[in-house]
């Protein structure tokens, strides 16, 4: 009985890295840095969800929807300020990485100076989970699993059917060719930020209703969503989800066995080990041939 | 004799990009290499300094046999060649960009602490040396500039130089005036030619063919990864074969 | 080549220049007007302990209004400086080099977490200036100086009383422990464990959560696996480990020390926190005595929640050192023997008398959570 | 004594400026994109700690193991890691950082974990504790030290080719330069000043735990040698000082107490990102030098 719902409290953990880790390797796909901002829309989403309906007072699904606007809002202006004029001076990835986790700080310290240090949460009622084939599962655990696949499926069908998703995978190939054959690189741009933002938020807010929410946990989760979209493949959007699922299970697994101190560092651990041995991830492949195929 | 290529082969996905070239080289002469594009110029070069393996074949240089050899073992044997598209350091000054050329045995870290006399004193010599490969190639002045503040023609002289630097007997040049304005094209020759005076052997990738024709002791001409002519410039310029591959005459 | 004026060197020394000039003028600013005492006070008013921090540092300002709206002491208004540690050492140390130094303050409230107190006590004791955490509770700071005081009772007799209450109340024979890995959550499952099996009991496992962890489910997997006959939970931040035991159907009966009692479990845990019986300080946010009720109404007029352990607990140290200062200046000396002589003060957070190392004696009460409510239940 | 305050704030200098300028030479001057410095940072500091709290062995013999044990750990991750480059060795590193961290945490019965090392002694000599005032000479002497060796190094045959190798790895090779012993090299000594920084913070604050040693310490480091200017010893220090002072003066400032920790926190960020939109060469980049050579 107890492996199974390990497996349970495997991908419960995992889903929320996967769908972190979507949002990065969105990013990643088109403007090619590791982009730790993410990790703070995720914390702005919770919180504005929040704000909106225990403070005040809207419906749920009002609030859910205005908290995704807040975050995609928030991601364009740092595009704009912040990215779009490191881009243009032709900076390096690392001083674009050192620019995102800049903006991290300056966001989660903006929601401690609105919000406070207290721990927030939405104040759904307890309920002993569903006993199912050997584990136990509640409500918005099962949303959260659901959600993560069917951002995976969404993924998968966007980027390969529809003609914005080839453009995308076009501008990751060959950011020149792609403006070359017509393709609005500017738009693009824009569109990717407005996903990947969307995905962060949603993020947030399920982990919101989960657990609870604070202002320091958005650091930690955006270092798992990098490490499970370089394990997925960092080329790779949809693999990148499965990167988030590896590790939310490797972990729990771990963690088992090690004491539990030791569960970020397996998830770090794992990352070094495919940084060293397998770069391109598990499904990453080369994005020249993915699109030359 | 200086470079000695025999049957050398190299086969790109099907494609023999080198098949069956045999030259040679002797010391003290200026050698060109010509060719329609793609005739696999660039890539006899990148095998001769290591930077690809041949499939087949073998490459002599004075003596030692260079396929499998990485390619700073090959350089320090003293083979040295220039890029098509130039290789400074941007960020480094002239002067350090040629120093770092010479200096090997100076860069290690324990000489740091046990001989740092050793380093100033023979820094200096190498400094000197630099200086009069400067001047040959006509830029004394610049060697304080960073190599990204050179012109392009200041850029390639400085190139050049480098190889200079490297003291080794012989130059691979990679296009030295690929993309360069006549006056300057004429100034390189006379430097080319005062090397060669100097006792350095050469061996040269050109396209510009009345430099060719003016600069070569020996031209070897590459069509489709083979040798189809060599000797001298004059035998070549009217050799059938020649004109039928650079225009694409009957291909077989 | 003769160098330009370069444009950015400049700027470089300039905010240089502004910086050192601001620290000046700061200090200038900063004099100390004879009519005032001024205390320092270090909490972490960022981070993962932040909201330990503001609660320490709401209790102190209650107490500090309080005492200036009835003419401050012997005349002299207090003047309060709060500074952020963050929970990080070095910021802590410069915090108190600048409270000492500048604000010439002979008395420190805090720091709030362990690592900075036990990295700001030698700088307090080589400056014979009193350091008085109202919540700090790693066991090393009582060999930390003369000059370190503390008035939350430290870990181990909140698990001695546990453990007794556990096996003899309880009839429990097995337990695991569920703890922060933090120098409290760590001092706590030690002596609840060393305790237990002194009475015989025997401990099945015991299981770390670092601080700021939400996922507590592989943990409590574990200890479900075991099944024992009870779970002590120490540590702050529990509060989801509560909800994802009841969750993952674990039926145990739950223990825990006073660091269950945290404005927000309700909020968090909901009706899955009830039925949990934890050792508390004899301060009781609903008890009838007047102390603690007139306490609790001014608590929550001026901040609109319920005072904590933490925060009652900061509001009687500036009482205590208040009572000090009336009688010795800011002799630090004489404030210490003074605190070093007080016994059973009845203090807000409970009834307080000070041993020879600064360590505080606060009886102990067992408190059951019963329908959202925190509830007295025995002693 | 207000001057304690500013000793006080002077030795922080001190030990930063040796972080940052040990940094820079892996960083600024061979491109080495290491965020894991804080590791050797913390190994130097707990080695030190250890052997003086263990084996009561004196600091002056401490910092030195501290910082041939720092540079013993970047030897062993220096071979997987450094055929990385950019983005994948910086989060490599990062990572690297992270697990350091947990282990120092999680491995109680050596570095007692969360609980840390009290009581760890001042370094003394003839009977004499550095403290304070002494203590503030001894930390002038080893940065000063450590600057001089290190911009020795950067204007020596070998800092040049670490130059090199940050301007083109693959041209630096085909020079004939081995790049993964100079890079292995470069990220050794950077780890052997950083542990020497450890040990004197250890013996300074005579209490270390993991807290002081978490990756933002890392990223502080980078930012102080990206605000004062990558590739020059000069920037460094700059950096240090700035970082290092730009939080004090908010202490002064009437700023209602619960906001001064997130606004320190915002203006260290915005300084950082301004820093790096406006001036990527830094305030003393050595990149200005392309100005004035530039006819």
């Amino acid at each position: 009985m107890a492996f199974s719902q390990l497996i349970i409290n495997g991908l419960i953990a995992g889903a929320i890295y996967a769908l972190i880790a979507s949002s990065f390797s969105l990013i990643f796909n088109i403007i090619k840095f590791m982009d730790l901002s993410p990790g703070a829309i995720f914390v702005t989403a919770a919180f504005s969800a929040y704000a909106f309906n225990v403070l005040f007072g809207l419906h749920f699904l009002i609030a859910l929807i205005l908290a995704i606007t807040v975050a995609v809002a928030l991601a364009l202006l740092v595009n704009l300020i912040v990215y779009q004029p490191l881009i243009k001076r032709k900076s390096d990835s690392f001083t674009l990485l050192l620019a995102s986790f800049g903006v991290f700080l300056i966001i989660t310290g903006f929601i401690l100076l609105i919000f406070g240090a207290e721990v927030r949460t939405f104040g759904l009622p307890i309920t002993k989970g569903y006993e199912l084939l050997g584990f136990i599962i509640t409500k918005t655990q099962i949303t959260l699993i659901v959600t993560s696949i069917v951002v995976f499926i969404g993924l998968q069908l966007f980027m390969k059917k529809t003609k914005l998703g080839k453009a995308m995978r076009a501008m990751a190939d060959n950011k020149q060719v792609a403006s070359g054959i017509g393709i609005n690189v500017k738009k693009i741009t824009n569109i990717t930020f407005i996903i990947s933002a969307a995905l962060a938020a949603i993020a947030g807010i399920l982990v919101g209703l989960e657990q609870n929410i604070d202002h320091n946990m958005g650091f930690l989760v955006i270092l798992k969503g990098l490490t499970a979209s370089v394990i997925g493949g960092i080329g790779n959007v949809p693999a990148a989800l499965i990167g988030g699922l590896i590790i939310g299970l490797v972990e729990n697994i771990g963690i088992w066995y090690l004491p539990s101190g030791y569960k970020d560092a397996i998830a770090f651990v794992i990352l070094i080990i495919f940084l060293i041995f397998r770069p391109k991830g598990i499904f990453g492949v080369k994005t020249r041939e993915e699109t030359s195929g | 004799m200086v470079l000695k290529v025999t049957n050398l082969e190299k086969d790109f996905g099907g494609i023999k990009a080198v098949n069956n070239c045999n030259f040679e080289i002797k010391e003290n002469k200026i050698t060109t290499l010509i060719g329609p594009n793609g005739a696999g110029k660039t890539t006899v070069f990148n095998l001769i300094t290591g930077l690809i393996k041949p499939d087949k074949g073998h490459i002599h240089f004075r003596g030692n046999h260079l396929v499998g050899l990485k390619p700073y073992k090959i350089a320090r044997l003293g083979l040295t060649r220039t890029f098509q598209l130039i290789r400074l350091f941007p960020k480094l000054t002239a002067m350090e960009n040629m120093l770092l050329v010479r200096s090997n045995e100076l860069e290690r870290f324990k000489d740091l602490i046990f001989n740092p006399k050793k380093i100033r004193h023979e820094e200096n010599l190498n400094k000197q040396r630099c200086m009069e490969f400067l001047e040959l190639v006509g830029i004394p002045e610049k060697h304080n500039f960073l190599a990204e503040n050179l012109s392009f023609g200041q850029q390639k002289l400085l190139e050049i130089a480098r190889a200079l630097a490297t003291e080794s007997p012989l130059i691979l040049l990679d296009e030295p005036v690929g993309g360069v304005n006549p006056k300057l094209r004429d100034k390189i020759r006379n430097i080319l030619i005062k090397i060669k005076e100097q006792g350095r052997t050469l061996l040269i990738i050109e396209h510009d063919m009345n430099f060719v024709m003016k600069i070569s002791d020996k031209v070897i001409v590459l069509d489709e990864g083979t040798v189809i002519a060599e000797g001298p410039p004059k035998k070549i310029q009217n050799n059938k074969k020649v004109l039928d591959a650079y225009l694409g005459g009957n291909k077989k | 080549m003769k160098r330009k004026l370069n444009y950015p060197r400049i700027i470089g020394t300039i905010i240089i220049i502004i910086l050192i000039i601001s620290i000046v003028i700061g200090l200038s600013f900063n004099s100390q007007t004879k009519e005032e005492i001024v205390i320092g006070s270090i909490q972490a008013l960022t981070g993962e302990t932040a909201k330990h921090g503001n609660n320490v540092k709401d209790g102190i300002d209650l107490a500090v209004e309080e005492i200036n709206k009835n003419g401050g002491v012997n005349g002299k208004k207090i003047k309060i400086i709060h500074e952020d540690e963050n929970c990080i050492p070095t910021k802590a140390v410069s915090a108190a080099q600048k409270l000492i130094n500048i604000d010439k303050t002979k008395i420190i409230l805090g720091p709030t977490c362990s690592s900075s107190s036990m990295a700001v006590a030698p700088v307090a004791e080589q400056n014979k200036v009193i350091m008085f955490t109202p919540i700090s509770s790693v066991p090393a700071l009582r060999q930390a100086g003369d000059y370190i005081f503390r008035n939350r009772v430290s870990g181990e007799p909140h698990s001695i009383k546990m453990a007794n209450f556990a096996y003899n109340e309880l009839n429990a024979r097995t337990a695991s422990t569920l703890y922060i890995n933090l120098d409290n959550g760590i001092s706590y499952s030690e002596e609840f464990i060393k305790e237990f099996e002194k009475l015989g009991g025997k401990i099945l496992n015991t299981e770390a959560y670092e601080k700021g962890l939400q996922d507590f489910r592989t943990q409590l997997l574990k200890i479900k696996e075991n099944n024992p006959d009870v779970i002590y939970l120490a540590g702050q931040a529990s509060q989801n480990a509560i909800k994802q035991a009841r969750e993952l159907g674990i039926k145990t009966q739950i223990i825990a020390p006073t660091t269950l009692q945290e404005a927000d479990l309700f909020d968090i845990a909901g009706d899955s926190a009830n039925g949990i019986y934890y050792s508390y300080e004899s301060f009781d946010p609903n008890s009838k005595e007047q102390v603690v009720s007139y306490y609790q109404e001014k608590y929550k007029s001026k901040y609109g929640r319920e005072s904590e352990v933490f925060a009652a607990n900061a509001y009687d140290a500036v009482m205590l050192i208040s009572k000090a200062l009336e009688k010795c200046e800011e002799n630090t000396d004489c404030i210490k023997n003074h605190l070093y002589s007080i016994k059973n003060y009845e203090g807000v957070s409970g009834i307080t008398t000070f041993d020879k190392d600064g360590e505080v004696l606060k009886p102990l009460i067992i408190k059951k959570t019963e329908n959202r409510k925190f509830v007295f239940h025995s002693n | 004594m207000i001057e304690a305050y500013f000793i006080h704030l002077l030795i922080l200098i001190g030990i930063y400026i040796i972080l940052a300028a040990s940094l820079n030479l892996a960083m600024g001057n061979t491109g080495l994109l290491n965020v894991g410095h804080v590791a050797f940072y913390a190994i130097g500091a707990y080695t030190s700690a250890l052997l003086a709290l263990n084996l009561n062995i004196p600091f002056w013999i401490g910092f030195l193991a501290g910082g041939i044990l720092a540079a013993l750990f970047a030897l062993l991750i220096a071979i997987p890691t450094l055929k990385l480059r950019g983005d994948y060795l910086a989060i490599a590193t990062l990572g690297l950082a992270v697990v350091v961290e947990s282990i120092l945490r999680n491995w109680t019965s050596l570095t007692r974990g969360p609980l840390g090392l009290p009581g760890i002694p001042k370094p003394a000599l003839f009977g004499m504790t550095f403290n304070n005032n002494s203590y503030l000479i001894l930390v002038i002497i080893f940065s000063v030290i450590t600057c001089l060796i290190i911009y020795y190094i950067t204007k020596s045959p070998f800092g040049r080719v670490l130059k090199a190798i940050r301007e083109d790895e693959l041209a630096a090779a085909s020079l004939g330069k081995n790049t993964t012993k100079y890079k292995t090299q470069a990220l050794v000594i950077s780890a052997f000043f950083a542990g020497i920084a450890g040990s004197l913070y250890a013996h300074y604050i005579n209490f270390i735990d993991p807290t002081t040693f978490s990756v933002l310490e890392s990223i502080l480091i980078i930012s102080m040698i990206i605000v004062g200017g990558l590739a020059s010893v000069k920037g460094a220090v700059i950096g240090a000082v700035i970082l290092t002072l730009l939080p004090e003066p908010l202490r002064f400032l009437p700023i209602p107490s619960f906001a001064i920790g997130a606004l320190r926190q915002i203006l260290y960020a915005l300084l950082l990102v301004i820093i790096l939109i406006k001036r990527p060469q830094g305030i003393w980049g050595e990149f200005t030098k392309q100005k004035e050579n530039g006819a």
